[in-house]
């Protein structure tokens, strides 16, 4: 068998896998935006269709797929009805190189390809072919701005993007997902080469959400200017084949920026009284909020919640430790903490921070983040020849 | 039967005359723009072709395609900025119309 | 430290391109500049001579050309004698420097005045520093350009111009013969390294009447640059100049080139077949000294008074160095620099009072401007060869050296020392003592910037004299003995201490103050009757000897006949020859504009005219469209490759 | 046997669309369909295990140039209309010329006996083209790195508007 049936295989794999994966991750996805974006609101949120309204985006997708698919009159048919695809597959085929976690023997990853890093930059780069397609193809002059938009601003963004992948790989010393997460067992690049690590994370994160055009960097969908931009005239299953590849990607991302940085599946090492520490940090802070007059102010019960479970996870670590059986939780675990960690994150800024005008975003990525990537990677560079 | 050089080489002539008969017949810039590109493209199938049966232990074709790829990169880059030069300058982004140094 | 020697004529070149460029843009218009660059310089090289008086030396070489088989080197190098020029020229240039700020204040091309300065000072140092004639005689046209320029500072007034190119003229006739004798030497000895040159003459590759003849040489670019007869006539007129100038240029550095070029060479004039060019040297210096110091006797411009003395000084500095005393001419040089600089910078301040030249307007200064008198006092007395002021001691040494060594020479020293005791009496009473004379002049003391460097002076003056004290052992001859002492009839260089000698000269000058102070102090016996009694030799001083007249009548007259005819001459054959050619020409190039016209011309115009048709055919094929011209090579391609398959 | 098959796929996806590419009036469509050129290219790397090239293509190729097609494409929407003309006079003679050098091409191609040597390439070989980059081709990838930067500088400031 050549290595090329093998890589179908491993796409097929992927797209089976992922779609299921990412519906559900991109349906809670939307259920979580919709409830963060409530907590910050001080609301709550969808509540009424299960409980909590667990079942309100299964409610929605119901109604997306009966939905009609409406063409706009003298659209490019054929090009309109692959943008969605091209989208969505980009944003699942994101997932092929990213490992979960060490288990039955295997990583669990679909493939892990040894030039992984580039896939994954080149599969993020493909959504833009669909988003630019999909604002050209509707026929419809805000569309068309938001494609354009999307399009200048993915490809500026795919170079720091890029930076911040190679600085891990150039770290790491290899292209491969899973070989990067190994280099982290003694320590997670966020630390090394302080504060280089540092800034290389924030260089990804930044380029990442501008990749996955989210708020502040999300021109190419601004609802009030561009009334949604490029899928303002998709319907239906079309929409949410949209959303599903960014949710998807959105994921990926996250789940990229934990892999490179934050150690992805590996469970951090900090002694004891550490985790002792975190816990009751995160116990204290819940009570101070419940009983102090910011109740007043804000939504309790979540964050409650929120700490309630970092202080069973720091528990669960202690006792772990203090029985001597490390690692405590199965790795997928960990891998899961950090990736919704993150995305809660993406949400937080989302909710949290207002949108940049279209030149501004050009500049911070020309004039601001590639260079101090480019110099992020020479420092580096310099720093690991003179350390050997 | 297995995959051998020449199949390879069959397919990127193909692509290559594709890529020529594009760029002779286009009246669009861009248009003749993609069809270079499906020139190069055949191009970098041979490197690399040539590099996989021929000395696979070496990896100077892999070099080759690499820089042949960025090059392409750069073509596009600055052809593209001509054209949009040309159309701001005179309406049109046909060659045949763009006939300014002509006598 | 020695290694970085280099920098010291740079600095003040530096502050000439300054100065030159951004002028009043500068601090101080300049003067800060320029005076700064030779304080550093004063700084290095008290910090040199502290290392050479350790017996360090230094010397560096670069190949400047390659001439055939001879290489000419340009380099510098460090020994005594050139640590002691070094003080000399930065420490009274600095001061002197100094001075200018308050003399020159407000003259409209102040900072130009500066910026010549500066140059000045670097060709000096480059002079002192070479080590080899080449670089030496760079440094030596520059500081004759710059004197040049300086003594024409003031160039609307006609006699400064006149006197510049005459200092110019005049220095240049010595320069050439200098200029034969390098080449001479270079021919001879195939190298201009001092060093080796003197290996040449010890091994003797450069002997007997040849050598002679190259010392002579030289020593007439000494002659011309130090004022010696008969080339002396430039320097008295060259006090049209500033009085700074006339005291840095004209006193302390350039004159005293000279004798250093002299003093750098000795060897050559001492190992000359017996002494001839010293005994040459000798008579030239002592003559000159006697009849400068005669002439200075007779002047009333008081700057004169101090040009003839500057040259009487100078001849006894020949006249040392000429009796085998190359230790007490150096020594001479340095400590008249320091208290000729002195009387020329008090002189100034004199005249930057009064407004006037002539000591005949002045008098009764003394009250007036007390610190100009009391240190031109100290000038005066050191000058005149009073103990224990520092001109007594290497006026002494030299007598010493002519005593021992040459009678006639030791006479004629005294009779100078007289004079010299005398026209400094003279001067001095007449400008400080009695009663001012002039009735619309207001005296008054000049400003700090002025007065300063003349006490520091002054207090130089007094002491240096002391480094070659001979009862302090004589450090300075120790320090700066002859080298070629070391072999030959040795023990010329540093000689005891003779009571005898020494007290005829104090003696001698005691007379001369006492005898002027008879004159022009108590006047028991008026000038004026001395006038009538000596009247013919009275007219002659005056007239300088008719030195002037002499060189009019035998150089000037003669050469401007000469010019002339070879003006007609010029104007009538040459330019005729040259017309003639020119209208026989002008026949050829009307011929052969017909021809041009009609078949040169008309050839080209048939080319273009075929081209033109060629074009207007072949241009259908450029279509201006690329892709026409693709398809063409495509079809090509084919043609070839079919042709490659059939083949 | 699958081999074989992967192969056919890939040139179907190579070739189908590049037809389409040169030949459609729809300018955006002909744009469009590079892409999956590009991909079948990068599916002929990657059988021929060059994973990295591959890689770079995907990135280069399908993601920043037929991007920057489309983004021109777009903003000069005078000329990429449906009912522009978009041959010029020449394309009986281009395809003949294109038809004919294919053929010899093939020709040729299969006269020649080439140098076939057996053997697999070191596994991982993104490392060994970095290395070769560095070391035996610096000079090319020095001037490279030049013509990029060069070509950067240039398309701005020919594509700058002027005020």
């Amino acid at each position: 068998m050549s290595t090329f049936v093998e890589i179908l295989k491993a796409i097929g794999l992927a797209v089976l896998i992922f779609t299921f994966l990412a519906v559900v991750g991109a349906m809670y996805g939307v259920y979580l935006e919709r409830k963060i974006s409530g907590w910050i609101q001080v609301r709550y949120g969808p509540m009424h269709v299960g409980r909590w309204g667990l079942l309100q985006t299964i409610a929605d997708t119901i109604k997306l797929l009966q939905k009609e698919h409406i063409t706009p009159r003298r659209a490019d048919v054929m090009i309109f009805n692959t943008a969605p695809i091209i989208v969505a597959v980009a944003g699942l085929l994101d997932w092929v190189v990213i490992p979960f976690g060490t288990g039955f023997g295997r990583y669990l990853v679909v493939r892990d390809i040894n030039i992984g890093v580039v896939y994954f930059a080149a599969m993020a780069s493909l959504t833009v072919i669909g988003i630019l397609t999909a604002g050209w193809a509707s026929n419809n002059k805000y569309a068309l701005l938001g494609g354009l938009r999307s399009a200048s601003q993915m490809i500026s963004y795919e170079i720091p993007l890029a930076l911040g992948l190679l600085w891990a790989a150039m770290i790491a010393g290899t292209l491969s997902t899973v070989g990067i997460v190994e280099a982290q067992r003694g320590g997670w690049f966020l630390f090394k080469v302080p504060p280089l690590g540092f800034l290389a994370a924030l260089l990804f994160l930044a380029a990442a959400t501008a990749e996955v055009n989210r708020v502040p960097f999300d021109l190419p969908e601004a609802e009030s200017e561009l009334v949604a931009g490029y899928f303002a005239e998709y319907t239906g299953m079309r929409f949410a084949l949209f959303q599903l590849g960014e949710y998807a990607e959105m994921y990926a991302m996250s789940a990229m920026a934990a892999i490179l940085f934050l150690g992805g599946w590996l469970e951090p090492n900090m002694p004891q009284w550490v985790w002792a520490l975190l816990g009751i940090g995160a116990l204290a802070m819940a009570a101070f909020i419940r009983f102090s007059v910011l109740r007043q102010v804000m939504l309790v019960r979540p964050i409650l919640a929120l700490a309630v479970l970092g202080a069973v996870i720091c528990g669960l670590m202690v006792l772990g430790i203090g029985l001597g059986r490390t690692p405590v939780l199965p790795s997928i675990v960990w891998f899961f903490i950090k990736l919704f960690a993150l995305v809660f994150f993406l949400m937080w800024m989302r909710w949290t921070y207002p949108r940049l005008r279209l030149d501004q975003l050009l500049n911070l990525s020309w004039k601001v983040l590639l260079p101090v990537g480019l110099l992020n990677i020479l420092l580096t560079g310099l720093l690991l020849t003179v350390a050997q | 039967m297995t995959v051998g050089l020449t199949h390879y080489l069959v397919v990127s002539t193909l692509l290559f005359c594709l890529g020529l008969y594009g760029v002779l017949t286009r009246r669009n810039a861009v248009a003749i723009l993609m069809g270079i590109e499906l020139m190069l493209n055949a191009g970098n199938i041979n490197l690399v072709a040539f590099n996989r049966y021929v000395a696979p232990g070496a990896v100077n074709g892999h070099v080759f395609a690499l820089v042949v790829i960025t090059l392409a990169a750069c073509e596009a880059a600055v052809g593209l900025a001509l054209v949009m030069a040309a159309y701001r300058s005179l309406e049109t982004v046909h060659v045949d119309e763009i006939n300014v140094m002509k006598w | 430290m020695l290694a970085y020697a280099w920098i010291i004529p740079l600095l003040p070149f530096l502050a000439f391109w300054l100065i030159v460029f951004f002028g009043r843009a500068l601090p101080g218009q300049g003067a800060y500049v320029a005076i700064g660059a030779l304080l550093i310089d004063a700084l290095f090289s008290i910090g040199i001579l502290a290392q050479v008086l350790g017996g360090a030396t230094y010397e560096a070489n670069l190949v400047w050309a390659v001439l055939g088989n001879r290489t000419l080197e340009v380099g510098y190098q460090i020994d005594p004698l050139t640590a002691v020029m070094l003080i000399v020229v930065t420490v009274v240039g600095s001061l002197i420097f100094i001075y200018s700020v308050g003399y020159m204040h407000g003259d409209p091309r102040y900072p130009r005045f500066f910026a010549y300065m500066s140059l000045f000072a670097a060709s000096m140092l480059t002079l002192v520093l070479a080590n080899n004639l080449l670089l030496l005689y760079v440094g030596w046209e520059g500081v004759g350009l710059c004197s040049y320029l300086l003594i024409g500072f003031w160039f609307e007034r006609p006699a400064a111009a006149r006197a510049s190119l005459k200092a110019f003229v005049t220095t240049r006739i010595g320069d050439t013969f200098m200029f034969i004798g390098i080449l001479l030497i270079f021919f001879t000895v195939g190298t201009l390294q001092f060093d080796r040159i003197f290996e040449a003459v010890e091994a003797g590759h450069l002997a007997g009447p040849l050598l002679t003849l190259a010392a002579l040489l030289i020593f007439g670019g000494a002659v011309g640059k130090s004022a010696q007869l008969p080339l002396h006539v430039w320097l008295p007129d060259a006090m049209e100049g500033p009085t700074p100038v006339s005291a840095l240029i004209h006193a302390a550095t350039m004159v005293a080139a000279g004798v250093y070029l002299v003093a750098r060479g000795y060897l050559l004039f001492f190992s000359s077949p017996d002494h001839t060019a010293l005994t040459v040297v000798a008579w030239v210096g002592g003559i000159t000294a006697f009849m400068a110091a005669t002439i200075g006797i007779v002047q009333d411009d008081i700057k004169r008074v101090m040009a003839y003395s500057t040259i009487s000084q100078l001849g006894y500095m020949m006249l040392g160095l000429g009796v085998l005393g190359y230790t007490s001419g150096v020594f001479h040089l340095m400590t008249h620099a320091f208290f000729k600089a002195l009387l020329f910078l008090g002189a100034g301040s004199v005249i930057h009072a009064m407004h006037t030249n002539d000591m005949k307007e002045m008098g009764g200064l003394a009250r007036a401007m007390p610190y100009t008198y009391w240190t031109m006092l100290v000038g005066g007395l050191a000058l005149a060869g009073i103990p224990p002021l520092s001109g007594f001691w290497s006026k002494d040494e030299i007598l010493l050296e002519a005593a021992h060594n040459n009678q006639g020479l030791f006479i004629l020293g005294l009779l100078t020392a007289f004079l010299t005791a005398f026209y400094v009496g003279r001067m001095m009473f007449y400008t400080f003592s009695g009663t001012l004379r002039s009735h619309h002049a207001h005296p008054h003391e000049s400003p700090a910037v002025m007065t300063v460097p003349l006490v520091i002076l002054a207090v130089f003056a007094a002491v240096i004299g002391f480094v070659g004290a001979p009862f302090l052992g004589n450090p300075f001859g120790r320090f700066l003995p002859f080298a070629g002492a070391a072999h030959g009839e040795a023990g010329e260089a540093a000689l005891g201490f003779d009571p005898a000698v020494a007290a005829s000269s104090t003696m001698v000058a005691l007379a001369g103050l006492l005898a002027a102070a008879v004159v022009y102090y108590w006047k028991w016996v008026p000038s004026s009757t001395l006038r009538r009694i000596g009247r013919p030799l009275y007219i002659l001083l005056v007239r300088k000897y008719y030195w002037d007249e002499f060189y009019r009548w035998t150089v000037v007259r003669p050469t401007v006949w000469i010019a002339r005819q070879l003006r007609v001459f010029d104007l009538y054959v040459i330019d005729g020859a040259v017309n003639a050619v020119g209208t026989v020409f002008v026949w050829f190039a009307r011929l052969y504009r017909l021809f041009d016209l009609y078949v040169v011309d008309g050839l080209v115009n048939l080319l273009g005219w075929i081209t033109g048709r060629v074009g207007a055919v072949l241009r259908h094929v450029q279509t201006g469209r690329p892709q026409n011209y693709l398809l063409a090579i495509a079809l090509g391609v084919i043609v070839l490759v079919i042709g490659g398959i059939l083949r | 046997m699958g081999e074989l098959a992967a192969f056919i796929v890939l040139s179907l996806v190579i070739l189908i669309p590049a037809v389409i590419v040169v030949t459609s009036r729809n300018i955006v469509r002909s744009a469009l369909s590079l892409v999956p050129t590009f991909l079948g290219v990068t599916g002929f790397y990657i059988m021929l295990q060059a994973e990295f090239v591959a890689g770079i293509q995907v990135l280069i190729y399908a993601g920043a140039i037929t991007v920057l097609i489309l983004f021109v494409i777009m903003l000069t929407e005078g000329g990429s209309g449906v009912d522009v003309r978009q041959m010029n006079e020449q394309v009986p003679l281009g395809a003949t010329a294109a038809l004919w050098l294919a053929f010899l091409i093939l020709v040729v191609l299969f006269r020649t006996q080439w140098p076939a040597a057996s053997g697999q390439p070191p596994a991982y070989n993104a490392a060994t083209i970095g290395s070769a980059f560095l070391s035996s081709y610096v000079l090319i990838f020095e001037v490279t790195s030049l013509v990029l930067l060069l070509s950067l500088i240039g398309a701005i400031v020919i594509a700058r508007r002027e005020e």
